[in-house]
């Protein structure tokens, strides 16, 4: 049901004299120089799409910022536990699918001593991991594929400029920020005592950054820890859970 | 808020508009009244007339210069206004109470101003020095000498002294205009050349050919202003446009005799004139949709290898002729500082009666430079609205429809002038041109044609009818 | 194909699960051929080390009715394997019968090399004299047996299998050592692909219990196949490993008291299925599918155990035993698995002249001038004497002999080496050299005699022998005593791979590579000529001892042109008796490399490749 | 080099006609347009040789922006592939993913949940004007009517946005997986898309109003770029292009996918060739794709977005974090990707420029053996010389626009 | 999809076909012998029947690393017609020795690039193409890049490359960079 498109104006002496349709394309302009002159710019940059009498929709951008939607992939953050550390365990997936090799990780081992009783079950740690920022391309495949909930790009950030490029290259001490994460699933969760949690097998159908199972929170400690991470970015910034 | 903003802004120019103009006046009527010469004053010592290097100085290099340096923000904000963007709005002086205000970008200029200058002035190995130089200063002086004719404000009685607001008043009138305005060719030719780009020859080549095609037209599309009025003087021409074509002096109380008549304004006798000359004159100004000796997309120009303060020079020269174009149109189609429909009888009556003669020139200076402001608006939105004509169809524009259309006009006009010396019956057939070109402006275009060949297809398959959705309707624009 | 090729860490030898995963039946799922079969089969292009021999199709005998069946092909038992006639030797394991007709029955506990426990039931198998479904391990082909590999009822009980054996697993891949060389991963996604439908709690046992200096043990993580157990008792016979407890606490631990301490302790962790039993060694380091593998020779002793090498970029991190019948079988001692550690440590990297204070980096054209100055004077005189290495291979001897020979006009040389060590009742043996005997055959066969180690601090201390030219650096007594001895050496060249108190004494001192880092041959004390492949290319000026002496004889003027080991050994090869017959290309091993999950290249700027980005692997370990 | 030889010898001998020109001797020049040239979309070089300003040969140099894609491809696995797709045309990357995307799945045999298969129209089509914006901007811009494409272009920042909010980045969306869709439409989306299209419908006629019938416009288009649909058909026109000269070849009609079969949409076609038509074809598509988004967003039925098959598709990320099921199947698809059966297919659908063709070969492994793209740019640019030697150099510029080269797509 | 061209074509040219496929995904494709490559395109072009006017593109699959790799090298040629809305998908085995194919751009022209394309990234000679080059890679570039033999990490600068040095800082950076 193929329609033809296909015009020819040639024949329009609307297009023959010129004039006409360029005057009416000078009014054209004309109305939008005289709505943008005569009213106010909306700086509400929530409403992009604005159909009202001024149609400016720049955004002066150091001073306005567009937010950014929920599940926009920002700037990366290694997801902290309650107790401060990483939730990563080094398992190298993000490392494993990133298409550009911008991850690097090295794994240790929690002494066998170590006083944290979730250190005895996690066994494993990043002693490096680190990101390199100007390898990244944002697709955003390693907040698939961690099996851990433990690396997000949720910040709402980006990567900000450096004078150098080893500055582009986010260690744990950078990439460790934001709100801590908790999960029923998560082993410290069911083996900090004998009085288990019960099991949450089926939790909500989750993707990226959905569903996930609200914060456990807060002891005295944690969250005095917590507010002064919200002081160091605001949570603003990061989306709700 | 921001209308009054806006005549905020457009009270600070005309102010300065009219403060410019006043002072015009005042120095010329001091200068011919007052300044010594030969231990005389200029009256006295039987030299009369040169108020016009008070003028020169101040037509040209005030007025002239300074609405080119501003339009050249104005070009940016304006575009900006037009292309709903902001525009320039970073550059402030940190000084007290300006501090963060960038005043709409008003400071653009400045530092547009200090880029040009201080920008490294690159001149390619393999160009010839001296024309390469030569090039911009040829591009830019012709356009200053093209002000020289023409009048911003009428003969005044200022300290005793008549002075007018024009540097020269030869005989040969316009004639000086179409003398001055080809001689810019050489610039941007030899600019082309001297360059030794083949990009820049290209541009040269374009732009020499496009202003030596245009020169025909823009001289015929005045002819017929020049028939009607019998003059090739500006100032004649302008004394010639505030006659009236119809109306009747009415009575009026405490303003006394008002002719509310239309006047003989060029626009109203020779529409098409007025087209072919302002075609004409933008061609000349190789600005888009002229801009093909330009042409960024294609061929860059012929300045493609200047840098600095020499690429402003043809930039500024670009600027000077935006407004020198709408200058000389005023003049010769707008009626000039006329203002029209009886307010002129009175405003000179009282004025004169009250021997503030430097007011009325000052009023009458702004009116002709607000006319002039809104034709280099004109110019600058056509700039923003029309795609670029291509290099040949730029020549067949000027040979194939401008020169016949003027030549006809000619004598059509000719013809009129000879039945009807009252211009009636000119006026008459200019109203129907225009309102002919009006009505097919503002007639709907039809639909295009393929809907109603498929009008067996649901109407949002063309997506012109959506079925009202639930979001779309509850959508609220705050 | 044995289980230590399972292991590999690519997916090489994990044929792509049958048939096209689908969720759309209609939509079909095998090539359906008009003419012959489309392109490739399933099996992939990496599957190098899979050989399929066809089945044998003699002429069909005619069939006898009534009581026992007749061999259809008398002294062979023939069954049908999911439609397909196999013909099997009597008393071949089903599992390993069926891969002949390109079937494929899972399993845990099976091993070949072990007995047989049937305690794992994955291999379960539909077979037609029995009413149940039998494990295949364990369940003797009988003439006529008709045996469905891959029925309904078959993959049913493959599926529960699968969700008992994960009932208790713990949720550990992400820590797990193990993942990407899985076997439950592997059989979870071929056979079960379903969620969990566990609702209770799972069983929390020890995890992380170190058994021994190689081993540790994550008891949640076992499936209790005790291959683990077999494999102590039956192959090193040192039984050190038990089960305890019963039904669902079973568990595998050492006995009380005991550790798992054997010299053969980490081939629990290769034939562990599962990732309870990992190496201490290699713990953390590396994740399995980052590795690529290269067929390989472990160097420990004059054993000369197959291996394959698991490297990544240019870093080693652990030897695996490879299956070979004549020498090690599918096992490798700990001693040896931990001898590659000279590989990553310590290397000599750089071209260095001089000696002491003087002592600096010198381009590779630089150094050649100045051996062959020092050499050609005192070529074919008493105070030139060569020194060669038994760890060096055949084709690094081949060469450098040859220069010594034909060159520096010597007529014998001494003999280096690690120094010996224990043997065990096994596979190790007290000397650590891995090519004494190749050194033995080619000085023969270059016609020099071999003189002892000790002779040659004679010669030094007696100033007999002025310069030295030494082929590897190893030294079979103490290396600051022979520095000591080596200092008086007036000039002395050095081609070594690592760094040690004599390479300091080295006038020359030319970087050596070693053996993953070339092709080339051993030959173990029991004359058995074995090639390795090259894992990945030397850095930076560190060349083969054989190019060294390929590039210091074009020095001297020789027309040598040897770009590669396989140009030395045809070259020499044949002037050794031994190895005359040796088909060099023909013993390379079949498998080139199998490379690892990420072999992308180099990033714009010139940085080196993704994951080892900052510098060599760390040792870590508990 | 014998075929450079040859060129020579093909060459005809200079014009020796009439005394006055052995005089008055011309010589060609020949310019360098690009690699970096304001008409060169991306980078490409163009050798012209000019006699005046009419284009006597054209030889086009391409290249610079190669970033080897199939060798890449070769090397990751199927997911994997997605960032390098974005990167093709990335205008429409989301019409890349998902035609990636349809044709692994029908190598694999995957019919996708119904859901996943209306999104994939909605976000296929946004791109599709998208694309269409830009390119009808850019022929403004070009041209010299810059407010036309900053109308456009707004209108296209209005896409990105929703695309930002539906992918979670603006131009490189690496958007759906084998098996689906990586995430389900945002809260709130649709209506926003709705208020979006109104929006563009707005721009657009102003657009129109700006171009269509001005003359200055319609004399640099018409009868400019001219291509017979013959050549077209030679050369592998698709797309608008291809029915711009009257084929009606549209994949959307010819072998519907998704759900494209239930949508009410028309395909126009011209039948001049020339760039007014091309430039026509897409205003036209527009408004088309438009009634395809408001359409298929209306009648997305809720359900799942992805395959419920854990060998395909990542397992929900509870079942990843909280069962060794979940996980496993986690990792394998991680470590070794969707394990695609050996064996090949040709597979194709309408991206914004035109057949986006793929040739994918398995051999059983995670990874693709061979990922041929059939870029609909490459094959268009291709013809370029065709359409504009013997015009002006001045006709290059809307030719060049609207084709719609896109560096990424023909380099690879 | 197109076993109905396949087998008219099989009709016209009974010895052109090596081996005709069909596939689990519906795709249907022929092996042709390089000496009825030009012959067989050309007929499809023109015969009503087929019909295959629309030249979509060239392409080479090099088998190297497939079981069956004899010959090596596989070009594929993709047409499709518009008045029969099918694809047609043809193709030309040629050995690794002497990698050459008669050339198509006589009877599609735009099989001029594709071949450029195939010539750049296998090597695979088009005889009687009037201007074989390189088309994407640059002239002074050895070898073909997409041949599986050639190696990933490869790499061939024109202009020499720059280790950049303050990236081997490692990590840790964000205390002192």
């Amino acid at each position: 049901m193929a329609y033809k498109a296909t015009k020819n104006p040639t024949t329009d002496l609307r297009e023959r004299l010129f004039l006409p349709e360029l005057l009416r394309g000078l009014a054209i302009t004309t109305r939008h120089f005289l709505r943008n002159l005569f009213n106010p710019r909306d700086t509400n940059v929530h409403v992009v799409d604005r159909k009202g009498p001024n149609l400016v929709s720049t955004v002066s951008y150091p001073e306005e910022k567009t937010p950014y939607p929920p599940g926009y992939r920002g700037l990366h953050r290694l997801v902290p536990r309650d107790d401060g550390k990483p939730r990563c365990v080094a398992c190298y997936m993000c490392a494993t699918i990133c298409p550009a090799q911008c991850i690097y990780i090295e794994a240790g081992e929690y002494e066998t001593t170590d006083p944290s009783s979730e250190s005895r079950v996690i066994e494993k740690y990043p002693t490096q991991f680190v990101i390199d920022e100007l390898r990244c391309i944002v697709c955003g495949l390693c907040v698939d594929a961690c099996p851990k909930d433990a690396i997000r790009m949720d910040t709402g950030l980006h990567t900000p400029s450096e004078y150098n490029r080893s500055g582009f290259v986010w260690d744990i001490p950078k990439l460790l920020q934001g709100p801590a994460v908790s999960h029923a699933s998560d082993p410290w969760n069911k083996r900090a005592s004998s009085a288990t949690p019960p099991h949450q097998h089926h939790e909500p159908h989750t993707r990226i950054g959905e569903g996930l199972v609200p914060l456990k929170l807060p002891t005295g400690e944690q969250q005095k820890r917590t507010e002064v991470t919200d002081q160091a970015i605001p949570v603003t910034r990061f989306l709700k859970d | 808020m921001k209308a009054l903003e806006v005549i905020i802004a457009i009270g600070v120019i005309l102010g300065a508009i009219f403060g410019l103009s006043a002072l015009a006046y005042a120095l010329g009527g001091w200068i011919e009244a007052g300044f010594p010469f030969f231990g005389h004053r200029l009256v006295e010592s039987g030299l009369p007339g040169w108020a016009w290097v008070s003028n020169m100085l101040i037509l040209v290099l005030g007025f002239v210069m300074l609405i080119a340096t501003f339009l050249t923000l104005a070009e940016r904000k304006w575009s900006a206004m037009i292309q709903d963007r902001i525009g320039p709005n970073r550059a402030t002086i940190d000084l007290p109470g300006l501090r963060g205000r960038p005043l709409g970008g008003v400071f653009h200029v400045a530092t547009d101003a200090l880029k040009m200058l201080t920008k490294e002035d690159f001149r390619p190995k393999v160009a010839d020095a001296l024309l390469f130089n030569l090039g911009p200063i040829l591009a830019f002086a012709p356009v200053l000498a093209l002000f020289a004719v023409v009048p911003v404000g009428p003969q005044v009685t200022v300290f005793g002294q008549r002075v007018g607001l024009q540097v020269a008043n030869p005989d040969f009138g316009m004639l000086w205009v179409f003398a001055i305005a080809s001689l810019a060719v050489y610039g941007t030719s030899l600019a082309g050349w001297a360059s030794n780009n083949k990009f820049a020859l290209l541009g040269g080549v374009r732009a020499s050919s496009q202003m030596i095609s245009y020169e025909v037209a823009l001289g015929l599309g005045l002819v017929g202003v020049m028939m009607a009025f019998s003059s090739v003087r500006l100032p004649e021409l302008i004394q010639g446009q505030t006659t009236h074509l119809w109306g009747g002096t009415v009575e009026l109380p405490r303003l006394g005799a008002v002719n509310l008549g239309i006047p003989a304004w060029g626009l109203f006798l020779q529409p098409v004139g007025f087209i072919v000359f302002f075609a004409a004159a933008f061609a000349e100004t190789k600005r888009a949709p002229f801009d093909v000796p330009e042409g960024e997309s294609e061929i860059i120009g012929y300045f493609v290898e200047y840098s600095g303060m020499k690429f402003g020079l043809f930039m500024i020269s670009e600027f000077a002729e935006v407004v020198i174009l709408a200058a000389i149109t005023t003049a010769i189609f707008l009626g000039g500082w006329n203002i029209g429909f009886g307010f002129d009888s009175t405003l000179t009556r009282a004025l004169t009666q009250a021997n503030l003669g430097w007011l009325l020139g000052a009023i009458y200076a702004t009116v002709f430079w607000i006319k002039a402001l809104l034709l280099c608006y004109l110019q600058l939105a056509i700039r923003w609205t029309f795609p670029r004509f291509r290099y040949d169809q730029i020549q067949s524009l000027g040979w194939k429809i401008l020169l016949p259309i003027a030549l006809a006009n000619i004598f059509i006009t000719g013809a009129l002038i000879l039945v009807d010396p009252s211009l009636r019956s000119l006026a008459v057939l200019g109203f129907v041109e225009i309102g002919f070109v009006l009505a097919l402006t503002l007639r709907r275009p039809e639909p295009a044609g393929h809907e109603a060949d498929d009008a067996h297809l649901p109407a949002d398959a063309h997506g012109h009818a959506p079925p009202p959705l639930p979001g779309a309707a509850a959508a609220s624009h705050h | 194909m044995s289980e230590s090729d399972r292991k590999k860490p690519s997916g090489d030898a994990q044929p792509s699960p049958p048939g096209a995963p689908t969720v759309h039946p209609a939509a079909g799922t095998g090539p359906t051929p008009t003419n012959p079969p489309p392109s490739p089969t399933a099996s992939g292009p990496r599957a190098g080390i899979e050989h399929q021999p066809p089945a044998a199709k003699p002429p069909i005998p005619p069939p006898t009715p009534g009581g026992k069946p007749t061999p259809k092909h008398p002294g062979f038992v023939t069954v049908t394997v999911d439609g397909k006639e196999l013909v099997a030797k009597p008393g071949e394991n089903m599992i390993d019968a069926v891969k002949k007709v390109g079937s494929d029955i899972p399993y845990y506990c099976y091993h070949h090399r072990l007995s047989i426990a049937a305690n794992c039931r994955m291999c379960l198998v539909e077979v037609s004299n029995s009413p149940k479904l039998v494990p295949a391990c364990q369940t003797p082909m009988a003439e006529g047996m008709v045996i469905h590999t891959n029925s309904p009822r078959v993959q049913e009980m493959q599926r529960a299998v699968m969700e008992f054996l994960l009932l208790n697993h713990p949720v550990d891949c992400a820590i797990c050592d193990q993942a990407g060389e899985c076997k439950l991963e592997d059989y979870y996604q071929r056979h079960d692909y379903r969620s969990s439908r566990l609702e209770g709690e799972k069983l929390m046992r020890a995890k992380r219990k170190v058994l021994g200096p190689t081993v540790v043990l994550d008891q949640e993580r076992c499936v209790q196949c005790t291959r683990c157990v077999r494999f102590m008792a039956e192959v090193a016979r040192e039984p050190q490993l038990g089960m305890f407890g019963r039904g669902s606490a079973e568990y595998i631990d050492t006995f009380p008291g005991k550790q798992l301490d054997s010299n053969y302790s980490g081939n629990t962790v290769d034939i562990c299925p599962v990732g309870a039993l990992l190496n201490r060694d290699f713990r953390f380091r590396a994740r399995s599918w980052f590795l690529s593998a290269a067929p390989s020779v472990c160097t420990g002793c004059s054993r000369g155990c197959s291996t394959f090498v698991d490297f990544m970029g240019q870093d080693m991190y652990r030897y695996r035993p490879r299956e070979n019948e004549q020498i090690n079988k599918s096992w490798m001692c700990d001693q040896g698995r931990l001898s590659y550690k000279y590989v990553n440590q310590h290397r000599v990297a750089a071209v260095m002249l001089g000696r002491g204070e003087d002592r600096r980096e010198a381009t590779v054209p630089e150094a050649l001038r100045s051996v062959a100055e020092q050499f050609k004077a005192l070529a074919g005189t008493e105070g030139l004497a060569v020194l060669a290495s038994p760890v060096a291979s055949n084709e690094d001897l081949l060469a450098t002999l040859s220069f010594a020979r034909d060159a520096l006009g010597v007529r014998s040389v001494f003999v280096s080496g690690r120094p010996g060590g224990a043997g065990d009742h096994y596979l190790m043996t007290p000397d650590k050299n891995p090519n004494r005997r190749g050194l033995e055959w080619i000085a023969r066969g270059l016609d020099l005699a071999l003189k002892p180690f000790s002779e040659l601090a004679q010669a030094i201390n007696s100033g007999k022998v002025k310069a030295l030219y030494a082929i590897g650096g190893e030294v079979p007594v103490d290396p600051s005593l022979v520095a000591q001895g080596f200092a008086r050496l007036e000039y002395l060249v050095l081609q070594a791979s690592n760094e040690s108190a004599i390479t300091a004494q080295a006038q020359v001192l030319l970087p050596a590579a070693v053996h993953v880092e070339d092709e080339g041959t051993f030959t173990n004390l029991d004359g058995i000529t074995q090639r390795f492949r090259r894992a990945y290319p030397p850095r930076a000026d560190v060349k083969p001892h054989w190019a060294w002496a390929v590039a210091l004889a074009r020095e001297f003027g020789f027309p040598w042109a040897h770009a590669s080991a396989r140009d030395v050994f045809r070259e020499w090869g044949p002037r050794v008796a031994e190895l005359a017959s040796f088909d060099w290309d023909g013993a390379a091993p079949p498998v080139k490399i199998a490379r690892g999950l990420n072999p992308l290249p180099t990033a714009a700027d010139g940085r080196p490749p993704g994951y080892r980005e900052f510098g060599p692997p760390r040792d870590r370990g508990i | 080099m014998a075929h450079a030889d040859e060129r020579e010898i093909e060459e005809p001998p200079p014009d020796e006609d009439s005394e006055l020109e052995a005089h008055l001797q011309t010589k060609r020049m020949m310019i360098n347009l690009g690699p970096s040239h304001p008409a060169m979309h991306g980078t490409v070089r163009m050798k012209v040789e000019l006699e005046g300003e009419t284009i006597v040969h054209a030889d086009l140099e391409i290249g610079f922006l190669h970033r080897g894609f199939q060798k890449s491809c070769e090397n990751v696995t199927w997911n994997q592939c997605l960032p390098y797709t974005d990167r093709l045309n990335y205008v429409s990357a989301i019409m890349n993913n998902l035609g990636f995307l349809k044709a692994v799945e029908k190598l694999v045999g995957l019919e996708i949940p119904e859901r996943a298969q209306y999104i994939r129209v909605a976000a296929s089509e946004l791109h599709r004007m998208h694309d269409h914006l830009t390119c009808v901007g850019a022929i403004g811009l070009e041209l010299g009517g810059f407010s036309a494409f900053l109308y456009a272009i707004e209108g296209r920042e209005l896409i990105m946005d929703r695309v930002s909010e539906l992918t979670g980045a603006r131009l490189t969306t690496t958007f759906g997986r084998v098996g689906g869709l990586n995430r389900d439409l945002p809260d709130g989306w649709v209506d926003r898309v709705y208020r979006t299209l109104d929006k563009i419908h707005e721009l657009l006629g102003e657009v129109d109003g700006l171009l269509t019938n001005n003359r200055i416009f319609v004399d640099r288009m018409r009868g400019t770029g001219v291509i017979t649909a013959q050549d077209a058909l030679d050369f592998g026109f698709t797309g608008p292009c291809l029915r711009a000269n009257g084929i009606n070849y549209d994949v959307r009609k010819a072998s519907p996918y998704w759900v494209y079969d239930r949508m009410n949409f028309d395909v126009p076609i011209g039948e001049n060739g020339d760039n007014y038509d091309r430039y026509l074809m897409r205003m036209e598509e527009l408004k088309q794709s438009e009634a395809i988004v408001r359409q298929s967003l209306k009648e997305a039925p809720p359900g799942p977005i992805i395959v419920d098959d854990w060998r395909i598709a990542l397992p929900p990320k509870a079942e990843v974090y909280g069962t060794i099921e979940g996980v496993i199947a986690h990792f394998k698809l991680v470590m070794e990707g969707v394990p695609v059966p050996p064996g090949e297919v040709y597979d194709c659908t309408e991206a914004a420029n035109g057949e986006l063709g793929w040739y994918l070969v398995s051999d059983g492994s995670g990874r693709p053996y061979k990922v041929h793209v059939r870029a609909p740019g490459f094959a268009i640019l291709s013809g370029v010389p065709r359409m504009i030697e013997g015009k002006m150099l001045a006709d290059l510029i809307p030719t060049f626009d609207t084709i719609n080269m896109i560096g990424g797509e023909v380099e690879q | 999809m197109s076993l109905r061209a396949l087998s008219l074509v099989q009709e016209k040219y009974p010895d052109a076909f090596v081996e005709q496929y069909t596939d689990r995904t519906g795709g249907a494709w022929g092996v042709l012998k390089a000496e009825s490559l030009r012959p067989v395109l050309a007929h499809v072009k023109d015969d009503p029947q087929l019909d295959f006017k629309l030249f979509l593109s060239i392409d080479a699959v090099d088998r190297l690393q497939l079981p069956d790799n004899d010959p090596r090298f596989e070009v594929v040629y993709f047409l499709y017609s518009v008045t029969h809305h099918e694809h047609l998908r043809l193709k030309v085995r040629v050995g690794e020795a002497t990698p050459e194919v008669p050339s198509v751009t006589s009877i599609f022209q735009g099989a001029n690039w594709w071949e450029r394309f195939v010539w750049d990234f296998y090597g695979i000679r088009f005889s009687g193409h009037p201007d074989l080059r390189r088309i994407l890679m640059y002239e002074e570039f050895e070898g073909h890049p997409l041949r599986k033999d050639y190696p990933l990490r490869e790499r061939q600068p024109l202009i020499p490359e720059r280790p950049i040095r303050d990236i081997f800082r490692g990590p840790g950076t964000s205390g002192t960079a």
